[in-house]
């Protein structure tokens, strides 16, 4: 056992240090005025503690942290300041005073109860014995998926996920509404088009040449998640990536010829329906929504060859595994087209053109 | 021999992580742009070669190994091609280096000045300071 | 000390929540309020992560110890502690905060993109992303506009 | 008791899985909406989907009738470890005021979008509506806390946007939908801060299995700032008196059809949601959360209903006055939850129906009038009652209801809420409510006043009549009040059921 004490306490370093960097990051946020200096902070603050939740055995959270925090929130807050002012007004400190206080008043009841809490830690604390444990023992036998937490996700808590990925979807239909189709995308420009194209010869080729592998490893981390880390929400954002870097090289407008803003708008709506569609074929086959357990009938159950996923002798749970496939490939639809949505919102909103009022 | 291999590889990779020190040092102590993304996108890409010949070492021959040369790949390809893309937008922006302007930034100025001139926007702020990232800009 | 060790973990958390919600509450820029808004969601989530931390687990991903991927995990996992125990003996973390935290990332996204979106129509419409300035504006405007055509 | 069976006929399969369909139907009717090749057709879907999740709530509401509690495990999962909907009569009560309510949005949507929204919008402007709907479902139904913080957030996401749209009209929406977003956003992981300490102390996330671990732990430090938090959380999405900043412009500058939808349904929601967490997941009758209802819930409850009447008086655009009052009502709402007897609660939630069914049709109305969209003040609607007397007149109902004068729902709730504190010896209560509704006859006279005794100022606007489509919609909207006022023992029978299972369902 004392071989486990000494891996913890390296750990519990690693923790303390990543810790001390995020909050060394929160109060140089804080105390920059500069727009671009707090986004881009705000970046490497989403990717320190995605390496914290790594060392804190969360590998799907850190993954997630790390597509969202530093990539698509990055993303879309620099969409969203360029061309304003670059710096933040002074506020005086007479203004801080409130929010301070508000702060700390805050901070001090969490404290107060976190003292309360079991040791950090600790596997016998309520949090880690009970429901958590169960899920542990459980999890693999019921869904035959090695990744605890893609079988929580998508099975135990699988409406869970429907909100989230609702979510999404209705994030997608906000920026739109506000923000629209980014049909007032300006026209390239010439720097991007080629007129003195010579400058991004380099950045054209290195974009051909990564975007089908982004789109390559976007379908690994969907088709691996209920094997490792990943899942739907992480490849779908890998995806939209692709989509995202190929507007930046070559221009929004060649990007929508490719994925019209409609076809990105149909498509995050029949992620939301695929997902929600299996809930209810579940019901027709006289399960309880989302029963993946009753997503096919005992005739269809009984034509799936046994070795369809290799290892023809272990016992299969069909339903799950398809269950978890199916509204998997529904978050990657929603997931996807929805931050390419958000995407052209921001990016086509031209920076000249005033609302109509 | 077998033992050796991690130790070497732990040595490589605190090698590694020697570099991308130096450089993030080289970062905060430069004079202009463009050395600073010089010392940020060499240390960088030697950084992280060296880091991922080191886990490959202690991984041995397994899938692991190959994960890290796909991820290797990937880093050679991005790191230069983002020191490029950032040289090259404060170059676009008219930064000049801290040796003095070129010649040819001059006249690329005076080029530029008559091709953008009029889609700038009534809004267009000054010209911030610093690297900015790449393409947003243009669109 | 060791009590204090032990907790020390979540108020280094709680430190980062404060920190979020003092740059809403304290900045007058909106795009800042946002950002602030970002990493009170993302110090909330690592509050719940605290929690599912198990001293000397694994992540929660089972380790089939017959298969060429157990094989593989249990290359990366401590050696002395896999010949103590066996695979079949790891302690993993908890999964369920990590579920529950991956939909929370989820949402404080969301929030963001809209936030933003909300944050760039009224930049177009004031000319301004400072709360005191739209203030002004505001009350400049006159209280009836009537209902002219 | 009120039979519910009578009320509905459905295929047993399909009651069987009526809690779930009830949240799944408006979701794909969202997704559907925003498929939707033009204007005409996302209506349709929208109308179709609320009209289904209005007979799914009165499917529920059956089974509740039948067996008392429903639950139903999602995905064959029994909690803790899988999520569970725990239907009981408050679910259910709210479950039909919700579906009631979103149906007349709908079809008074048709109207509402034509007159304020651009066209290419409305697909997706209705897939907002219905994603906001559903959300506001599954909150009531689900068993689950952390379940509940996602449905909050599927109905928040939404509506943040649709109020910014608000600014086709009037910039000021801008601001308003954002300082919403933020306080709404803080409001929700608030609530998931404290929703991690009840998690930290038990281990569990349902609902109930929390409620039975807590009974052990009522001087956990961790479970205390579980409480605080979410109260506070809860309480920003409630417009719970200090914390309601963000309404008053988020309801007064929106499109029309989210003011009526947001102000007869989502801070109730928010409130179900406070109830059932003060009720059924912590010990009203012991401990911190007694405390927590006689010294914070109720004064503050007090002082809402007082000041934020004052402020009604003192605003000059009819909106936003409307919007101060539902902050006093939401005051009147809390002041019952807070006597915490049969009779409180039940006036509260009877008032909580009656307030939602009043600032729905005042809300109606207005947008109803349709070349008013610019006006705001009063001087803008003066004379609006001779232009177009059926609009106004029904406003004017449901204006009398807000007053509370005899023969109106508003009234029966306020008299229940009387005798209800006068039974609990609270007598202060009592004081509160006649001053708040003296103010409210004030506030509710200068907009009665101005709509039909002054005459518009030369040149202005005039009103017209507004269509059928809305006309539909407020007049039940209106009728409703006034049925209810004259017998009141559909909306009395939900309310006393509604309470008894939030005080019978402790373990």
């Amino acid at each position: 056992m004392s071989g486990a004490i000494s891996f913890l306490d390296a750990n519990l370093a690693i923790d303390l240090a990543l810790l001390a960097m995020l909050v060394v990051l929160a109060a140089a946020i804080a105390m920059t005025r500069k727009l671009l200096a707090a986004i881009l902070l705000m970046g490497v603050y989403s990717l320190v503690s995605a390496v914290w939740l790594v060392v804190m055995d969360a590998p799907d959270v850190a993954f997630t942290e790390a597509v969202v925090g530093a990539g698509v929130s990055t993303i879309v807050l620099l969409g969203a300041i360029l061309l304003t002012r670059a710096e933040a007004e002074k506020t005086g400190w007479g203004r801080l005073i409130a929010p301070a206080l508000i702060a700390v008043a805050t901070g001090a009841l969490l404290v107060y109860a976190a003292l309360d809490l079991p040791s950090f830690g600790d596997p016998t604390s309520p949090a880690n014995a009970y429901v958590g444990r169960t899920y542990l023992e459980v999890a693999s036998r019921d869904t035959g998926a090695a990744n605890v937490v893609t079988a929580v996700l998508a099975s135990y808590r699988g409406f869970d996920t429907l909100g989230e990925t609702t979510v999404i979807f209705a994030a997608g239909v906000g920026v739109a509404l506000a923000l629209g189709f980014g049909e007032r995308a300006a026209p390239a420009s010439r720097l991007m088009a080629g007129a003195t194209g010579d400058h991004n010869v380099v950045l054209r080729v290195a974009a051909k040449l990564l975007i089908p592998i982004i789109a390559l490893f976007a379908f690994y981390v969907q088709f691996h998640g209920d094997l490792g880390p990943g899942g739907g929400f992480q490849a779908g954002v890998i995806l939209a990536v692709a989509v995202i870097l190929h507007a930046l090289v070559f221009g929004l407008r060649e990007t929508m010829t490719a994925v019209k803003p409609s076809f990105a708008r149909g498509v995050a709506a029949l992620g939301v329906l695929l997902y929600s569609g299996i809930g209810v074929v579940c019901i027709v086959n006289g399960g309880g929504f989302l029963d993946y357990g009753h997503l096919f009938t005992a005739e269809i159950e009984a034509q799936i060859p046994p070795g369809l996923l290799g290892d023809p002798g272990a016992t299969h749970h069909w339903g799950q595994h398809f269950g978890i496939f199916f509204i998997e490939l529904g978050v990657l639809f929603t997931v996807a087209a929805t931050m390419v949505t958000i995407f052209y919102g921001f990016a086509g909103r031209s920076p000249g053109g005033e609302a109509k009022l | 021999m077998t033992d050796a291999l991690p130790l070497v590889g732990g040595g490589l990779a605190i090698a590694g992580v020697l570099l991308v020190l130096l450089g993030a040092i080289g970062v905060l102590r430069f004079p202009d742009v463009y050395t600073r993304i010089h010392a940020a996108s060499i240390t960088d890409t030697g950084g992280a070669s060296l880091m991922i010949l080191g886990l490959c070492l202690i991984a041995g021959l397994s899938p692991i190994t190959l994960k890290l040369v796909i991820a290797w790949a990937f880093i050679m390809v991005t790191c230069p091609a983002a020191a490029h893309a950032l040289a090259n937008a404060a170059f676009s922006s008219g930064h000049s280096p801290w040796i003095g302007s070129f010649r040819i930034m001059r006249e690329s100025d005076e080029q530029a000045a008559v091709q953008t001139g009029p889609q700038t926007g009534p809004q267009t702020g000054p010209k911030k300071p610093g690297p900015k990232k790449p393409g947003l800009q243009k669109q | 000390m060791s009590f204090l060790l032990d907790h020390l973990n979540y108020v280094a958390v709680v430190v980062l929540m404060m920190g979020g919600l003092f740059i809403v509450f304290s900045s007058g820029n909106l795009i800042k309020r946002m950002v602030g808004l970002a990493i009170f969601q993302t110090s909330t989530g690592l509050f719940y992560i605290s929690l599912a931390k198990v001293s000397g687990g694994t992540a929660p991903i089972m380790i089939n110890a017959a298969s060429k991927e157990g094989q593989a995990l249990a290359a990366e996992l401590d050696l002395a502690y896999v010949a103590a125990h066996g695979l079949d003996g790891v302690v993993y973390s908890n999964p369920l905060p990590h579920v529950l935290i991956l939909t929370a990332i989820v949402v404080g996204v969301s929030t963001l993109a809209v936030g933003l979106a909300i944050a760039v129509r009224l930049r177009e419409a004031y000319g301004t992303l400072e709360a005191d300035e739209i203030a002004a504006l505001d009350r400049e405007t006159p209280k009836s506009t009537g209902a002219g055509p | 008791m009120i039979s519910f069976e009578t009320l509905y006929a459905a295929p047993l399969e399909l009651i069987k899985h009526a809690p779930v369909l009830l949240v799944a139907g408006p979701l794909m009717g969202a997704c559907a909406a925003a498929l939707a090749p033009n204007s005409r057709w996302a209506w349709m879907i929208s109308v179709a989907a609320s009209i289904f999740a209005a007979w799914m709530a009165l499917c529920v509401a059956g089974e509740v009738a039948r067996k008392g509690v429903v639950d139903y495990a999602i995905g064959g999962f029994a909690p803790p470890l899988g999520i569970a909907f725990r239907i009981d009569w408050l679910s259910a009560m709210m479950g039909l005021l919700i579906s009631f309510i979103s149906v007349l949005a709908a079809l008074y949507s048709g109207h509402a979008l034509r007159a304020e929204v651009r066209e290419e919008k409305h697909g997706l402007f209705q897939a907002g509506f219905l994603l906001c709907q559903a959300g506001l479902l599954g909150v009531v139904s689900t068993g689950d806390a952390f379940n509940a913080f996602v449905f909050l957030e599927v109905a928040s996401i939404g509506t943040y946007a649709l109020v910014a749209l608000g600014a086709d009209r009037d910039r000021r929406a801008l601001p308003a939908a954002f300082n919403y977003l933020i306080m709404g956003t803080i409001g929700a992981t608030f609530f998931v801060i404290g929703v991690g300490f009840l998690y930290a102390a038990t281990g569990t996330l349902n609902m109930a299995d929390i409620a039975t671990r807590l009974v052990t732990l009522s001087d956990s430090r961790a479970v205390l700032a579980g409480f605080a938090f979410i109260v506070v959380g809860l309480g920003l999405k409630a417009a719970m008196f200090p914390l309601h900043g963000w309404l008053p412009n988020a309801y007064a500058y929106a499109p029309s059809l989210i003011a009526v939808f947001l102000s007869a349904t989502a801070t109730k929601a928010a409130i179900y949601l406070l109830a059932r967490f003060l009720f059924t997941v912590f010990d009203p009758g012991s401990g911190f959360a007694h405390l927590f209802l006689v010294w914070v819930l109720a004064p503050l409850g007090a002082i809402a209903a007082i000041v934020c009447s004052l402020q009604a008086v003192f605003e000059p655009e009819l909106r936003r006055m409307l919007a101060f009052s539902s902050v006093a009502q939401v005051g009147y709402i809390l002041l019952g939850l807070s006597i915490a007897s049969l009779g409180g609660m039940s006036a509260g939630l009877m008032h909580l129906t009656a307030h939602s069914l009043m600032k729905a049709a005042l809300f109606m109305a207005l947008g109803g009038v349709a070349i008013l969209l610019r006006a705001r003040t009063l001087a803008d609607f003066a004379g609006a009652g001779r232009d177009a007397p059926w609009t106004m007149a029904a406003f004017a109902i449901a204006a009398a209801s807000l007053m509370g004068l005899p023969l109106t729902f508003g009234f029966l709730t306020k008299f229940r809420l009387i005798e209800a504190a006068l039974s609990a010896n609270q007598i202060w209560i009592v004081a509160v409510i006649a001053a708040s509704s003296l103010l409210a006859l004030i506030y509710v006279g200068r907009m009665l006043e101005a709509l039909f005794f002054r005459t518009p100022a030369p040149g202005a606007a005039r009103a017209a009549e507004a269509p059928l489509g809305v006309l539909v919609p407020l007049w039940i909207l209106a009728g409703v009040s006034v049925w209810f006022g004259v017998d009141a023992s559909l909306p009395e029978g939900l309310a006393n059921s509604g309470a008894l299972a939030l005080l019978g369902a402790r373990p």
